[in-house]
């Protein structure tokens, strides 16, 4: 016996010559099948449902300014997405996809990381462009596509980016920013920078290959990332029980070698709290953490959907209790820090911002003609130049028919373009 | 006889595939009781039961995998790819696994009994990732077929002859038709022959060749040059690989010119190839280049799209431009 | 507090309308971030390096008939792999990938599961064969890519397949059989047979996304299967420190919810109870079972590999000591099972074998012309036929450049075609 | 100057490039310190440390995103894929990401840095999981560059190139010629344009375009035909995306005919593009069909490989067709 402890344990390898991808191993003689439930993942809750502080350890996790900032982002995106999904209703614009139920989770993260720090994001997480200080106008010109979209209109709404605010372009094929979120954080490593990266994705993308792909290379690349899932319960129509077997995605963290935390995602307290303290450990080990965030998408999946076929009221009703801005307000009246008449004022004004807002954005212009070709390639390369050329002769031929970009390209010609 | 829009009958073609053979299993991600984004799978699961149409976990490659597996144990599953943007996770288990699947195992193994079913194009204001006709990339995979339908009755024949081949097939289904194109459909078993190009209209003066959505609108372009006093023969492919060019050379050698219309990118699109065979096969017979009229070479633009689409007006021109070459 | 664990910790969700994605999961307010090390998974050892049983328990586990047939085939497996490692340096075929070291992993394993039950390899599992009754010649067969393959010579060698023996043919992309094996589960369940799949793959393929699809989607499709990956501590030259920084590839199954043993895979009994008992759990459960066989590549990668440019002769010697096939040897002498001349004459009557199976094969010509374009599809396509036409006049007016085919084209005119 | 092969070329140009920038990084399946499978990667890691290059996990598509994101950041990887075979898992990071990057982002953002390397092609036993020409499918991706040496001398430069390039590059390696192909090399930093054809040899009876390995296939063939009083105009193309038309058509107006040969299978390959545009822009001058000399439309085959090729003799009875014709 000692023989076999001997050869399966060994606790010293050689470092120069000889490796041992068993040195960590012990054995055992009994037949064991190993289940999840051999690994708990308890999940952090720092406000109650009353906004009571439930670890006084966490008393002065922030200060004043930055749970308010937090809050009113919170507030911010509740009353875009509102805005919007009836714009959408209007016919204004073709799609829309709300935070709704969320917002503790993306913007208690995004508050608990730096300016500095890049953000990747699914599509949800409009929030975090809010705290970071996107305006209404921004909203506004990248989901009616217009020429003052600094994305210059080439893709559908919510798709936002933001080089100044590092925000990347969403893109929609779901799970790819994992794995580029690791590079990302590579190369800030790489480049000494001071910053991380941080990566929000959903629970049904961390379905896909890329996820695998993205925390099992950060952990061996040593690549300083927050991972952060938002475990909502469903992926469109999809439930979370059909979606997995495991106890959530933290469980995979152990696998992974990736050190995990699981939160209460709609707790903002909590969410802060355990961005900054994995920002801080990810930068200092150089390697990444995972976020698995429990909350609940109180909206339907996007405008195009209608949770009503696959999931009942009545569950809706328990989440709709337990919404983040409700624990967040409480929160703060405990603390004495909520100005109620400054809140309803920051709401108006919000309103009337984002009406403004869409009023002027939907009347700006498309990019010009032009625009369909650059950006493929770092220069217009010949073959587009002529495919160009093709078609602004054929534009030019039958305005009537491309209304959109005829008038500019008249516009255009008199060096009247709208910039 | 019942009049359809597409997605009903693709959803019939469904509901009679796996009445008829308990082994069809239809996957994917939301077709359980959802019945897919788009509802074609609706009620599949209330009536067959939700082990032979269930929700997968959100992955392409594994509902590729999976299905791969499946087909290769005799089963014949349907596996739906949400959006044709988003078969690109599944194209190593489509391009090296089923495709080869047969030829590398010498016919001891194959996936034939496998039918991936998926939403493709544009003119849906859906920007480059909910537009995308990525035809071109399987058309140039020796072992699956590739097969697209232009209106309800087709997607029911061609769907049902898909699931029933013995050999593995794409199954691209134009989603701007899906409740735009609506006609009459049998509502009996039926199939129509993969491979065979459907002659939709004759003419005299130049050949349009076309699938999916953009049938309609090489129609459109053949009204207004008729109006010009000139005739049009019209060739819808359906099946895209292998393609049916004995129909499409014949046509050519009698008119003399050939135009093809997609909506995917020029350079290295299904267009490249049909120009190049009739090239070939009717030379001497050519009165005028072969026009390809397509998308340009660039992801496809949201705020462009007009501009971006292979439509009516191009196409006219193009075929005029043939005509008086 | 006591809302808190109301609210997260809810045990019963109403079966009928209401789904709580929480509600197996508990609360805490302390943050902290779990590691691997939270799920301890040792590895079950039954023989120890002399061949003595550490758990009497399983004295009984197997019959001596069984025993022999899984050690001959080890035997089997090792003779094979010196032969054709000859062979190849010899020229006479092109390419070889030996199975030294993990002969206990994957004959155990096979002799572990049933003949009626599927088994899908990655490349180095010819040992699953050896056990099932595949001849020297089939062998050869394959490896000279000769008419007689039934995968008929279309793949390099090692890529074996033989439907006779539930043994799917090999294909070289890592990973992509994983999935296919939860897929092909879930048909051996659907149509009622009473096996299931043993799906086999490496450290270094068990990063791939197939991987992570295929083990989720059979926890969540309930596919009876068992996923057995061999951790034989590298991929070609990347050792498994630069593959992944969990505690190898067990400890995943935790995340997938998919139950989990970890085996040493040079005890060829632990490997044989694992593989029986996983088989039974999983059949009856409709479920996966996850194996990883601690095991070590003693051979190079492959023919085109040569392992002293990234591993000690050193380390090599360490594993060398824990040959399975000493330590099965050793066992069998201990239970007095061992007929030492019966080996010596199984080991040159298998040499024998070898070599004539190999002469024999090595001269058999290629299948005939037309069959490049067969299997393709189910029916030859027009466009096909088209292409072998053009082919065979070209081979017919240059018979000299095409030796290989242009006389078999001969051959088959006169009816006088190899079977 | 030194006699270098292509292997120790590309090895060279690594140096170069990591010497001259260090935000060259190099990274996938054992490129470390092993110097990957065929050694193109040698001594870097020991040069220029593990953290500027370095194995990574088995992971295609990990390898893919991980480096489109370190691009984005904007570092300049180098990303290898063992084989072009085993590419497709990386599709959905290079058709969807890599390629659309910029595009979508309006060029906030880009992965210009990017250049991917992977050996491709027969002609070695390898089947049809170690010989595949994948180039075509890259080819209808709008958005990276497609890149493909004949010989260490260009071998260097068009991968310097790439490596600098503001745009991702696929850089696709002939690795039957990775020892076959010896030339002098300068040892000094230099750089090839991409998008220009290389015209390896004048003629005026007929113009053969190929690339890579099968430019010395055409070479013969064009020999072989000089022998039969038949002169031939070959052009190298080097860069496949975008290709150098203006070179090829000016060619085929002098030559009247064109022939193009690939590797890959027939149907949807890359020579389908040239015909389509060479038949459009060259209509009048056509004294014959273009051929096209390609792979068969079934996998990659083994036993039958010396077949299933498009060499020398299939090229030269194509050639002596077109001049007959
Ligand atoms: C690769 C890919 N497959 C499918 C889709 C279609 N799709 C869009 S959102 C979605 C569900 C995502 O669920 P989850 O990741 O949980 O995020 P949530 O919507 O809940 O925030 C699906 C299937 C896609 N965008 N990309
Ligand atoms: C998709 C894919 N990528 C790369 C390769 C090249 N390759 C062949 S074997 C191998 C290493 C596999 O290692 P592992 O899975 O640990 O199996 P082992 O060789 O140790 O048995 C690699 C990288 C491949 N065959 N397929
Ligand atoms: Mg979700
Ligand atoms: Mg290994």
């Amino acid at each position: 016996m000692s023989d076999v402890t001997q050869s399966t344990a060994k606790k010293t390898p050689d470092p120069v010559s000889r490796r041992d991808h068993m040195a960590q191993i012990t054995a055992t003689q009994a037949v064991n099948l190993i289940d999840k439930q051999s690994a708990p993942m308890p999940m952090l809750q720092l406000l109650n449902s009353d906004g009571n502080i439930l670890n006084k350890q966490y008393i002065d996790a922030w200060d004043k300014d930055t749970a308010l900032k937090l809050f009113y982002a919170m507030h911010f995106t509740r009353i875009l997405d509102e805005r919007m999904i009836g714009a959408q209703r209007q016919g204004r614009i073709s799609f829309y996809l709300a935070c709704t139920g969320e917002e503790a989770a993306i913007v208690g993260a995004t508050a608990g990381v730096e300016m500095r720090d890049m953000i990747m994001t699914q599509y949800r997480e409009q929030g975090a462009l809010a705290y970071r200080g996107y305006t209404a106008t921004q909203f506004m010109n990248q989901m009616f596509s217009n020429v003052l979209d600094p994305n210059k209109g080439r893709q559908m709404p919510i798709h936002y980016g933001d080089k100044a605010l590092n925000f990347m372009t969403v893109s929609s094929p779901l799970g790819t920013q994992i794995p580029q979120a690791a590079g990302y954080a590579y190369g800030q490593k790489m480049s000494g920078e001071d910053a991380i990266t941080l990566c929000f994705f959903g629970e049904g993308a961390a379905s896909e290959g890329d996820f695998h792909a993205g925390l099992n290379m950060a952990a061996v690349l040593e690549c300083p990332c927050i991972f952060l899932c938002r475990n909502n319960g469903y992926a469109i129509s999809t439930p979370a029980d059909e979606q997995f077997k495991g106890d959530g995605i933290a469980s995979r963290g152990i696998g992974y070698g990736v050190h995990t935390i699981r939160v209460d995602g709609n707790d903002a307290l909590a969410m802060y709290v355990a961005a900054k303290e994995a920002r801080a450990y990810a930068l200092k080990h150089n390697c990444p953490v995972l976020i698995e965030a429990m909350t609940y998408r109180l909206a339907a999946h996007s405008t195009s959907d209608d949770p009503s076929g696959y999931r009942s009221r009545d569950e809706e009703a328990v989440w709709r209790e337990k919404d983040p801005i409700m624990r967040m307000h409480r929160y703060l009246q405990q603390v004495g820090w909520l100005h109620e008449k400054a809140l309803d004022g920051f709401i108006t004004q919000t309103r009337s911002d984002l009406l403004a807002a869409l009023k002027f954005s939907e009347k700006q212009a498309t990019a010009p003609l032009s625009e369909i070709v650059t950006d493929v390639y770092a220069e217009v390369e010949p073959h587009l130049q002529d495919q160009l050329d093709a078609l602004q002769m054929h534009v030019n031929k039958y305005p009537e028919a491309y209304p959109n970009t005829s008038q500019q390209t008249a516009a255009d010609k008199q060096g009247e373009g709208v910039q | 006889m019942a009049q359809l829009n597409l997605l009903q009958a693709v959803n019939q073609a469904l509901h009679t595939a796996m009445k008829a053979d308990e082994r069809v299993m239809v996957m994917g991600e939301d077709v359980g009781h959802f019945g897919g984004v788009f509802r074609a799978t609706s009620n599949l699961q209330s009536t067959f039961g939700k082990a032979r149409c269930f929700n997968t976990p959100l992955v392409e490659q594994g509902i590729l995998g999976f299905a791969n597996g499946l087909a290769a144990q005799g089963a014949k599953p349907v596996a739906e790819i949400q959006f044709a943007d988003y078969i690109y996770p599944a194209f190593d288990q489509i391009v090296n696994e089923t495709a080869k699947f047969r030829y590398r195992s010498g016919g001891q193994f194959t996936v034939g009994g496998l039918t991936i079913r998926t939403p493709y194009g544009g003119g849906i204001a859906g920007g480059h990732y909910h537009s995308q006709s990525p035809e071109a990339f399987f058309a140039h995979v020796p072992g699956i077929k590739v097969v697209i339908p232009r209106n309800p009755y087709q997607a029911k024949g061609l769907l049902l002859s898909s699931i029933r081949a013995n050999d593995p097939v794409l199954f691209m289904e134009p989603k701007r038709l899906y409740r735009a194109s609506v006609g009459e459909v049998p509502e009996m078993d039926y199939e129509l022959p993969l491979g065979h190009a459907d002659l939709v209209q004759e003419g005299s003066d130049i050949t349009l060749v076309a699938w999916g959505a953009q049938v309609e609108v090489v129609q459109q372009a053949a009204q207004k040059a008729l109006s010009h006093g000139v005739s049009c023969e019209i060739i819808d492919l359906q099946s895209i690989l292998p393609w049916d060019r004995e129909t499409v050379c014949q046509s050519v050698i009698k008119t003399g010119r050939c135009l093809i219309n997609h909506e995917a990118p020029l350079t290295g699109g299904f267009a490249s190839e049909i120009a190049a065979v009739v090239q070939s096969e009717c030379f001497l017979h050519l009165e005028a280049p072969i026009a390809r009229v397509c998308g340009l070479d660039t992801p496809y633009p949201l705020a462009h799209e007009k501009e971006y689409m292979p439509d009516a007006l191009k196409t006219f021109e193009a075929i005029m431009h043939a005509v008086h070459f």
